[in-house]
């Protein structure tokens, strides 16, 4: 059997080992070929892939969304071929109209950037800062579904009472870019503000920071500093003690959790149509744990 | 007799920086005559020509044209307003043939409809063959593109692309420095056509024998200034006098300031 | 054949020698990548004699032909291809245009705020823009308001290229920045879905291959444009020689305008194909569009020195890009060396243009 | 002045009007930034009275200066002020490259992984790419690695450019798309992190300073080589007039192969100082980094077409990218706003310098 | 006598597409002989240098210079080999100032370090200074750049270019076209020096009087072949004969199959 893999992009971190993990777990079974594309973040060229795979007659599809809108036309173009589609790791917004031969195994959002925020909060209520902290909040690229969402779950945790001790200083974008974050925060201590938290919409940023307020001399036992993914650099920065919070996701295990739902579609078997794997808060209290999980 | 001008310029003047290249040129033009101007390289003659035409803004002074007070913001106002030129950079187009070229600016259309009017490749076609054979030159292959052409068959091209309308007045910069012997002789012809039937022409050229066959009247450009207005119809001025002109060696009283 | 020798005494002339059309060349570029491909599936064993464009087991449709590829091959450059066109015709008036990718993100978000439905599947639409009143348009609304867009943009672009005089890469690298950061300002950065039916059919309609009508429709419409009105003559004459254009009377300046901003309109009707086909709109849409837009073009034979080409060309180099991607799936060449063998092939196309017209040129 | 008036009889020249060096104009389009920033600091409400440039609450250390705004205003442009070097004697000679920022990712990835240390905090490297033996390599090897990475790709390009004859537009986007490639490939897209501490010393060394003193350290040395050398004179030859440089004997293939390897060269030195500094190599390092070169390049008044402009005015151009960047940072400017006002400001220098020279031209 | 001739051409052909610009040219240099070319505007003359000195690859035929079959890739190895050449279409770096043109592609240098080696530009200026007073022309500022010299001024600097460096041949296409009176005469002065110092020269001129002044022969191109090959000096022969043959009215007998 045949199943086309279309990411939503090649060069990044956690989505590399969620395509290692369907591409190992193939390899390991007899008569299972796996064709991976790379969709390079454009909408449209996923959908082209999805229109190529049928055209090769792949047996079933595995789809990691560039974006979780644009679902509705690639679940037709595959219903119309009348091939299997299995959705990975992000949550399509059709989600509750899927037809029979369509399923999806994801994770849902929103909890990664509220699981982030709410800890940094905490840590920064037991810092003794609950009568007013200061943030900054680092976003990923703009047009990214995954840096709004994130964003606005910052902005929705320092909403609630119990975190709207915080203030937010100033946001802006360093397009998931470590390069790009340690200039900004550069620029941010350029203005001579005082803060007590980095929120960043990704390890790679919240690494980039770190970087530049150590070379500016500050202490990062007084800074809390958060970021999403737990990847092996940021569990390393943790175990040196300059991160703080991260949050990771099960990519291993959604891989192949949805090879398994496309290979049994395409041979006409029952699956749960929606598969939940939670997000896991990642602390220097259980970063151990997770240092062979990614 | 002031309705007798067509072309004046007072005190036209053209700097480049630090280069003054034209300084208070005064000069007029009278319809129907045909003057020359010749001078050194670099004397300012190709940027005398340039100031009227519109291809650059004048430092100052003054151009009245057909008894109006002009300003040409770029050639086509100039030739909108009957002025055609043949310039020295000649002005072809590379990659088109020669009839695109002749009627660049003024495609003749089969069906009008603003920039989207469509083209009549036919008639364009036809007219340039009878426009090229008054040239006399020889072009193997009409549709081939400008940039495979020899220097004379460019030359002639940009000259039958002025001779082919009609204009109030027509400026020739050097047309023949690149032509044959028969070409040159066609297109001297073309120039006594022009005088035949009134129009008046500013030719520039460095060939003394042409310019004395061909113009009424030789006005002598030298470091940027007019130095000499020589009327070679009615007085007795011989090419030795233009060369004593041209090099400094003489001075008309007039132009003293020159010197 | 009196027409094409003049004079007495010219050149001879062997009028019997014409020149060889450089589309020629891409067509062949064309099918020899066809070929290659096919040599492929029947030589690679893991292929089991599969081929590009026919099907032998005729279980899936009628024809010899493997139908789905063929519409996909074409179908994934049409929107590209639309694009195409605009930039033919800028490249051809000598200059260059790198704002379509961001004007295609611009456009598809404002239009597809206007062409939003009230209802999905019973409930509220989730990605709602603008409030009820504005749901439910007739179709009619967003693809104005696309053209819109598209012919503002394109006519900034113009108005910079003409009349300030800066190079056009930096005016439309400058578009290019500022187009995608009003795509990304204009939602939040949210995208916007759930279009109504009549505009999803714009993308979608004729069991999908309404995007391939719109473009080859285009490329004829240009096709016709460029050889045969004034306008063709004028574009071809600028990027030419702009200063001979400029003295043969020419108005430089607004044609210019013009060409840019037809480049815009051609960015807005693609991202009215886009967003439709997809159902969607994202900030992030058309990125480096332009890019394999002018390669396109340059593999059409159109020269970036301007003066030269033509749109039959670029839509031949737009199918070249489509048989490769639809060729690399086919194959199942491995993620990784895609884009590398696209590099090398994007390269090999124009090197082989460039040296058949060399032979050709050597040739007696 | 006898030097510079010729013959008898020449036309008057005034040696007194010397023409205004266009570096001038970039000059002044950066002051004037920089003080249009420190006005809106002392008019806009919430700014409080800051400036841009100056500390005065003088409590961080002893100058009037905000020296952290200082470094990190030229610091966070040196990376990408490096390739510009590059691609100004590119542009200069006639040509564009579109790869720098491809070459930086793959630079980056294949330097990165002969960098690696064995320990992090005590563990095995758990990104380590090789086996033990080829990890706490001394720091020459990956910086010697980064420059063959570099050198080849460039090479390629000239290669490609020079003997082909293809436009460089397309030999460097085909190298564009084909290096993103294999910068993916190289470690399947993982990215490479934990170098040893000499490699950290490159981009961070003199307490942060060296991306910078790197920069301007090649910035005068290639001054120097395009002002003053053959190899620059020819550079400037062939981009004026390639056939009139062919014609007079130049050796234009080679020298062509040796601008874009040099080109090369340094974007592989720029991916160095990036890793480096940033202590990781990724795959996606880099994207649109020739854009924003190609733009300081522009700005700096080096002209697309080819034999004109500056290494004095690529760096100029370098610093106001850079002082916007900050200055976006310090007003706070919203940031749905900034690419928006990036890509007016990028437009207005240019036409700023462009009517400068025109009204220059003009004056008497 | 073999070792007497420094160019020889034997059946030189080249062909563009289907334009037959050169056919069959035989054509043979003396050293220290002087001979111009004439012919009609797309005769083939600027073609048949473009063959020799390696502008472009010609279709068939050999060129045989200072004794030896040479091929030359491109014009680099012609000038290596002795040839200088002033091209019709002039070959200078627009953007660049006069001396830099004058020594592109030989540069004098201070410090020799392959392409990295330092410019001498104070050795350059003043050698320009020499180069240009034997021409004859005025420049008012020879650090100004190339584009803001007018036509003539452009062609003397090409002439200099070629006159300040010895070669075993010198190859003129159409030298004095643009050229003024003055400036005109003293390029004719650098040609009589070196026709004295024993230098071959091949002149494209289409001013009769200047060819009959300054060569020993003179070969007429007709239509992309040699039609006459006519020796001035030792025979009677009329400006009116070379137009005879120029037109096509005569043919000399060893050519009749170009008639
Ligand atoms: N754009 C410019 N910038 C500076 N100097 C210029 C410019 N254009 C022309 N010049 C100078 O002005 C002078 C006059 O040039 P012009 O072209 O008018 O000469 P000309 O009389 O036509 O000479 P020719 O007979 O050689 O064509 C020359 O010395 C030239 O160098
Ligand atoms: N690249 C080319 N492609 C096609 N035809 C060409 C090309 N180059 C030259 N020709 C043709 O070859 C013929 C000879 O051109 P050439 O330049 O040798 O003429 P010439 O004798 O130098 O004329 P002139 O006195 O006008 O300079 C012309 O008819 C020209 O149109
Ligand atoms: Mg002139
Ligand atoms: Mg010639």
């Amino acid at each position: 059997e045949t199943i086309g893999v279309s990411m939503a992009l090649f060069d990044d971190n956690f989505l590399t080992v969620l395509r290692n993990g369907i591409q190992e777990l193939a390899d390991g079974m007899e008569g299972v070929d796996v064709q991976i594309e790379d969709a390079q973040n454009d909408v449209a060229k996923q959908l082209d892939q999805i229109n190529n795979f049928a055209a090769s007659g792949v047996d079933a599809i595995i789809v990691n969304p560039v974006d979780t809108s644009a679902t509705e036309a690639m679940t037709k173009a595959a219903a119309d071929a009348g091939v299997p589609l299995v959705y990975v790791n992000r949550q399509p917004i059709n989600v509750d109209t899927l037809p029979d031969n369509q399923a999806f195994v994801a994770s849902n959002e929103i909890e990664s950037g509220t699981l982030e925020t709410f800890e940094v909060c905490k840590m920064l209520r037991a810092m003794g800062k609950g009568g007013g902290a200061k943030a900054y909040v680092m976003m990923g690229e703009l047009s990214n579904q995954a840096a709004v969402q994130r964003t606005k779950d910052v902005e929705d945790i320092l909403g609630i009472d119990m975190c709207n001790f915080i203030t937010v200083v100033d946001q802006q974008t360093a397009n998931w870019s470590r390069d790009e974050a340690q200039d900004l925060m550069t620029n941010w201590l350029s203005t001579g503000e005082e803060f007590d938290a980095v929120i960043a919409n990704n390890d790679e940023m919240a690494i980039g920071a770190i970087q530049a307020m150590k070379a500016q001399g500050l202490d990062m036992a007084e800074i809390v500093v958060g970021g999403v993914d737990a990847t092996q650099d940021a569990l390393a920065a943790m175990q040196a003690g300059d991160l703080d919070v991260t949050v990771f996701q099960n990519a291993a295990g959604q891989g192949g959790g949805a090879l398994d739902a496309a290979l049994r579609l395409s041979r006409g078997e029952d699956v749960d149509q929606k598969v939940y794997i939670p997000f896991e808060l990642v602390t220097p209290a259980n970063v151990d744990e997770y240092t062979s999980k990614n | 007799m002031t309705n007798d001008i067509i072309l004046e310029t007072r005190n036209l003047t053209k700097h480049y920086g630090g280069v003054h290249a034209l300084q208070g040129a005064n000069f007029t033009l009278r319809k129907g005559e045909h003057v020359a101007i010749m001078g050194d390289n670099g004397a300012g003659k190709s940027t005398f020509v340039r100031q009227i035409t519109g291809v650059e803004q004048r430092t100052r002074g003054d151009v009245i044209f057909d008894g109006k007070p002009v300003f040409f913001e770029n050639p086509m106002d100039a030739r909108n307003a009957g002025i055609e030129t043949v310039f020295q950079t000649l002005a072809l187009a590379d990659q088109l043939d020669v009839p695109d070229n002749l009627f660049l600016g003024r495609e003749l259309v089969k069906f009008k409809f603003g920039p989207f009017s469509i083209l009549d490749y036919k008639a364009m076609r036809e007219r340039t063959m009878g426009a090229l054979e008054k040239t006399g030159v020889k072009i193997p292959n009409i549709r081939g593109t400008i940039e495979r052409m020899s220097g004379g068959q460019r030359q002639c091209v940009a000259i039958a692309r002025t001779a082919t309308f009609h204009s109030k007045l027509t400026i020739m910069d050097e047309p023949t420095a690149a032509l044959g012997v028969q070409e040159t002789a066609q297109v001297e012809n073309i120039i006594r056509t022009l005088k035949e039937a009134g129009e008046p022409l500013i030719l520039i050229s460095h060939n003394m024998r042409q310019v004395m066959d061909l113009c009424d009247r030789i006005v002598v450009f030298r470091r940027g200034r007019i130095c000499a207005n020589l009327d070679i119809k009615n007085n007795d001025i011989t090419g030795e006098d233009v060369v004593a002109y041209i090099t400094g060696a003489k001075t008309q009283p007039e132009y003293a300031d020159a010197a | 054949m009196s027409e094409t020798s003049h004079g007495i005494g010219g050149l001879s002339f062997d009028a019997k020698k014409r020149a060889w059309p450089n589309e020629m060349n891409v067509f062949i570029a064309l099918i020899a990548i066809i070929v290659i491909f096919e040599i492929l599936g029947q030589v690679l064993p893991y292929m089991k004699g599969q081929s590009l464009l026919f099907d032998f087991n005729t279980n899936r449709d009628g024809t010899i032909l493997n139908m789905v590829r063929l519409k996909i091959i074409i179908l994934q450059v049409s929107i590209i291809g639309i694009i195409a066109i605009g930039s033919t015709q800028v490249i051809i008036s000598g200059g260059i245009d790198l704002s379509p990718g961001s004007i295609v993100g611009l456009t598809a978000m404002v239009a597809m705020s206007f062409a939003q439905t009230a209802l999905v599947n019973g409930n509220p639409n989730p990605k709602a823009i603008f409030g009820e009143a504005w749901m439910d348009l007739p179709v009619i609304v967003p693809i104005v308001v696309a053209i819109a867009v598209g012919t503002f943009a394109g006519l900034v672009n113009g108005l910079l290229v003409a009349y300030t005089r800066i190079p056009p890469f930096i005016a439309t690298l400058g578009m290019m920045v500022a187009a995608r950061g009003a795509a990304k300002w204009w939602s939040k950065g949210q995208p916007i879905s759930f279009p109504t039916e009549p505009f999803g059919a714009i993308g979608n309609g004729m069991s999908g291959w309404s995007p391939v009508v719109i473009f080859i429709g285009l490329a004829i419409l240009f096709h016709f444009i460029l050889k045969y009105t004034v306008y063709g003559k004028h574009t071809y004459a600028i990027g030419s020689n702009e200063d001979a254009a400029r003295m043969s009377g020419i108005k430089v300046d607004r044609h210019k305008v013009l060409v840019y901003t037809i480049a815009g309109i051609l960015a807005g009707l693609s991202a009215l194909v886009l967003a439709s086909k997809n159902l969607t709109a994202q900030a992030g849409m058309g990125v480096m569009y332009e890019l394999d837009a002018i390669a396109m073009t340059v593999i059409g034979g159109v020269s970036l020195a301007g003066g030269r080409g033509s749109i039959v060309g670029t839509v031949l180099g737009a199918l070249i890009f489509g048989v490769i991607i639809s060729g690399f799936t086919y194959l199942r060449l491995d993620a990784y060396y895609q884009e590398m063998v696209k590099g090398i092939i994007i390269v090999a196309a124009v090197v082989l243009d460039q040296w058949r017209r060399q032979r050709a040129a050597a040739r007696a």
